[in-house]
């Protein structure tokens, strides 16, 4: 008796608890307000507000698509991966440290993209100590994966457009969204593939 | 004068030889002397001592440092500093890596304790010198601070 | 013009704990503005601080003391109701004092 | 100070003969980073904001030439006490829900007859100015040192204003695809050496709150949770969100209940 009552309850609750959180779906209202509040500031136009078909779908299943989705998205992403002409993807891994340190670029008080952020997120070069953790650590990337071509692919094409692997990726499309130059691309790859690389030390 | 400290070595005879001249200049002791500017404009910790007549200090486990080992942030770093010295009258600061080390000198006079929290710029990681006067006499010891950078750096 | 300092004297024992914040920009000289004008120095030099009238602490320190100073020191044979004076010079001579009355530690 | 500062820092850090990188797991920095935050909390410069707030909340001002001193926060007009701490809140006469420095705006344009366009025209604090709402609301948010956060969900808008904020934080859009979510939506993650709380978790969601207003040691300013947000949404490579904007309040609203029940310190001190 007790029990019966006490599961009574419990569905009572539950019912309850249904009518307190309604299930309905507030991005428009989001969207809306956002659109509404929202104002362009230098190279950051309202435009930017607007959703992708990768954001899209990010947004819409909380980066979790289902396999379909994401297959499907990731090949055009791919797709959108123009190769250096010249067939070579390593430049200076020098210069892709500095770009690797820069955490400017793309902002409204920016002029256009700048740096790669890389060191915001990921563990990179082991001199420096203060890395972030939102990404897997990038140390000895080579030394670990091979300095195979398929590799060095692999790498240019993350930096290019990260979400032609893993579509929900929390890493932005440096080559896509032209934040980065091929150049700059180059010298990060080098800097992750370089033997010489301290990366890979 | 006494040249065993690490840092002498490393400096600049006759830029020392100048700060000594100038701390001449200026009466090297601090007793009622006005803000000594060529100390505050000394370019290395060693020269800033000399303009003050402290180069000769010893070495000395009685004054306590207590700053962080890595600051969250250079522009504000927190010290705080002890000196167990029977009779310290003075404390003194010097970051040594900051463009002008010298950053000041704390008196204590009528029985105030030697303690004083203050809080400072570092612009690169450095040693922090402290030097305490008792009696007429220095004493030094030095603590390392490391800064990072922090945020998203844009 | 110089604002407020804040004082706080509390006493532990019979010793002042004294915790003075400071409102002052502490430029170094080597920062530039937003139309890429070295800003000037400006910057506390002296500190002073009395004990009804009579000087226990005092200081000279540079433009590498952070903007808005903190400084806290402590000062023995102070009774609850003493009067403790805080006094600051920059390099511009403006000055600022301010005094507050040391309260019995809780 | 800070170019100069950061410059040094590359320099430093080219230089020093660094042993191993530390490990990724939680580390002793952070750690070393609350031992002396306890530190620079105990005396915060932020207090001198508090100080010059109260002046500005009592001093007649402005066109109308009046105080703030009969500014509904929620409790009732001239009620400062706790009212901080009991929003962001749904406010009928504007039939909105705002957060405390958007009440305070308000309350400056009402009363006192400055306008939105002045108030919101540089509402920033910079090295050679701090204005006039971020003092306010430091004093505004002292007076509930020590009180519990209760952002209230009584009113259907209050809790619209908190699903909508939902959905803002979890929007991903922009140059680089980023969502409030992309830095505070997990657990344990840091941004260079500045852990990153997950504001999704009630536990975590209080360090949204927590420290603000806050005395930044970077440039050694006052800042508000406006201040605050905005500087996310450039970091995030947004447009820029209007000053004191619904958008905003209910961002606040969002993260503020997640972290109802907490205590909340007072006007803190930030890196």
């Amino acid at each position: 008796m007790r029990l019966a009552s006490a599961g009574l309850l419990a569905v009572a609750a539950a019912l309850l608890a249904s009518c307190a959180t309604p299930q309905r779906d507030y991005q428009p209202d989001a969207l809306a307000m956002m659109k509404r509040d929202f104002h362009a500031r230098g190279i950051a136009g309202m435009d930017r507000l607007n959703q992708d078909s990768v954001q899209a779908a990010c947004n819409t299943y909380k980066d979790e698509p289902p396999q379909g989705v994401a297959e499907k998205l990731q090949k055009e992403q791919l797709a959108t991966i123009k190769w250096p002409a010249d067939g070579k993807l390593l430049g200076d891994w020098k210069s892709g440290e500095k770009i690797a340190q820069n955490g400017r670029g793309m902002a409204w008080n920016d002029k256009g993209g700048v740096g790669g952020s890389c060191y915001n997120c990921h563990q990179v070069g082991p001199r420096e100590s203060s890395f972030g953790t939102v990404g897997p650590s990038l140390y000895q990337f080579a030394k670990k994966r091979g300095y195979g071509a398929d590799i060095q692919r692999y790498a240019y094409g993350k930096i290019y457009n990260a979400k032609a692997y893993s579509l929900c990726s929390q890493m932005p499309r440096f080559g896509h969204v032209g934040a980065l130059t091929e150049q700059q691309m180059k010298d990060l790859t080098a800097l992750l593939m370089d033997p010489a690389s301290p990366v890979n030390q | 004068m006494h040249q065993t400290r690490r840092s002498f070595i490393r400096a600049g005879g006759a830029a020392a030889l100048l700060a000594a001249f100038g701390a001449a200049l200026l009466k090297p002791g601090r007793a009622l002397a006005a803000w000594n500017k060529g100390a505050f404009e000394a370019k290395s910790a060693v020269d800033a001592m000399r303009a003050l007549g402290m180069a000769n200090a010893e070495d000395s486990k009685a004054i306590d440092i207590r700053a962080p080992e890595i600051a969250e942030n250079g522009a504000v770093v927190p010290i705080d500093i002890t000196s167990s010295i029977p009779g310290t009258t003075s404390i003194s600061v010097f970051i040594e890596k900051n463009p002008f080390p010298y950053t000041g000198t704390f008196d204590f006079s009528q029985g105030s304790v030697p303690y004083v929290h203050l809080r400072v710029k570092i612009g690169e990681s450095s040693p922090v010198r402290v030097v305490a006067t008792a009696g007429g006499k220095h004493y030094t010891t030095v603590k390392e601070v490391k800064v990072t950078i922090g945020g998203c750096g844009g | 013009m110089a604002e407020p300092m804040k004082i706080r004297a509390t006493l532990q024992g019979d010793v002042a704990d004294v915790r003075v914040l400071m409102a002052h920009p502490m430029e170094t000289g080597q920062r530039k503005d937003a139309s890429g004008k070295l800003v000037p120095m400006h910057f506390i030099q002296t500190i002073t601080a009395q004990l009804n009238g009579k000087t226990v602490f005092s200081a000279d320190v540079s433009q590498a003391i952070s903007r808005n100073p903190v400084f806290a020191f402590k000062v023995k044979g102070a009774k609850a109701g003493d009067k403790l004076s805080v006094t600051w010079q920059d390099n511009k001579g403006e000055k600022r004092t301010d005094e507050v009355v040391i309260r019995a530690g809780s | 100070m800070r170019h100069a500062l950061v410059l040094g820092l590359f320099a430093a850090t080219a230089a020093a003969p660094w042993p191993q990188a530390a490990a990724q797991t939680p580390d002793p920095t952070a750690a070393e980073f609350d031992k002396f935050r306890e530190i620079m909390e105990q005396d915060n410069p932020a207090e001198l904001f508090e100080v010059k707030g109260e002046e500005l909340w009592k001093t007649p001002r402005g066109p109308k030439n009046a105080s703030l001193e009969k500014c509904d926060l929620g409790l009732g007009p001239g009620v400062v006490k706790g009212a901080y701490a009991q929003m962001p809140r749904y406010f009928a006469d504007v039939d909105r829900v705002m957060d405390a420095e958007a009440r305070i705006v308000h309350c400056m344009i009402t009363l006192q007859g400055f306008t939105y366009e002045e108030l919101a025209k540089a509402p920033f604090s910079s090295l050679v100015r701090t204005p006039e709402p971020v003092s306010i609301v430091t004093y505004v948010a002292a007076q509930s040192r020590g009180m519990k956060l209760a952002s209230p969900q009584n009113h259907p808008k209050e809790r619209a204003a908190y699903e909508t904020g939902k959905a803002i934080f979890h929007y991903r859009a922009g140059s680089f695809d980023f969502s409030c979510a992309s830095c505070h939506g997990v657990d344990d993650k840091r941004i260079r050496t500045q852990p990153l709380p997950n504001f999704t978790k009630p536990d975590q969601a209080i360090r949204a709150v927590q420290g603000w207003p806050g005395y930044r040691m970077t440039g050694g300013v006052m800042h508000s949770l406006q201040w605050r947000l905005n500087d996310c949404y450039r970091q995030q490579r947004f447009p820029e969100p209007g000053y004191t904007s619904e958008t905003l309040s209910a961002l606040l609203t969002y993260v503020t209940v997640n972290a109802n029940g907490h205590v909340y310190r007072g006007p803190g001190i930030k890196r």
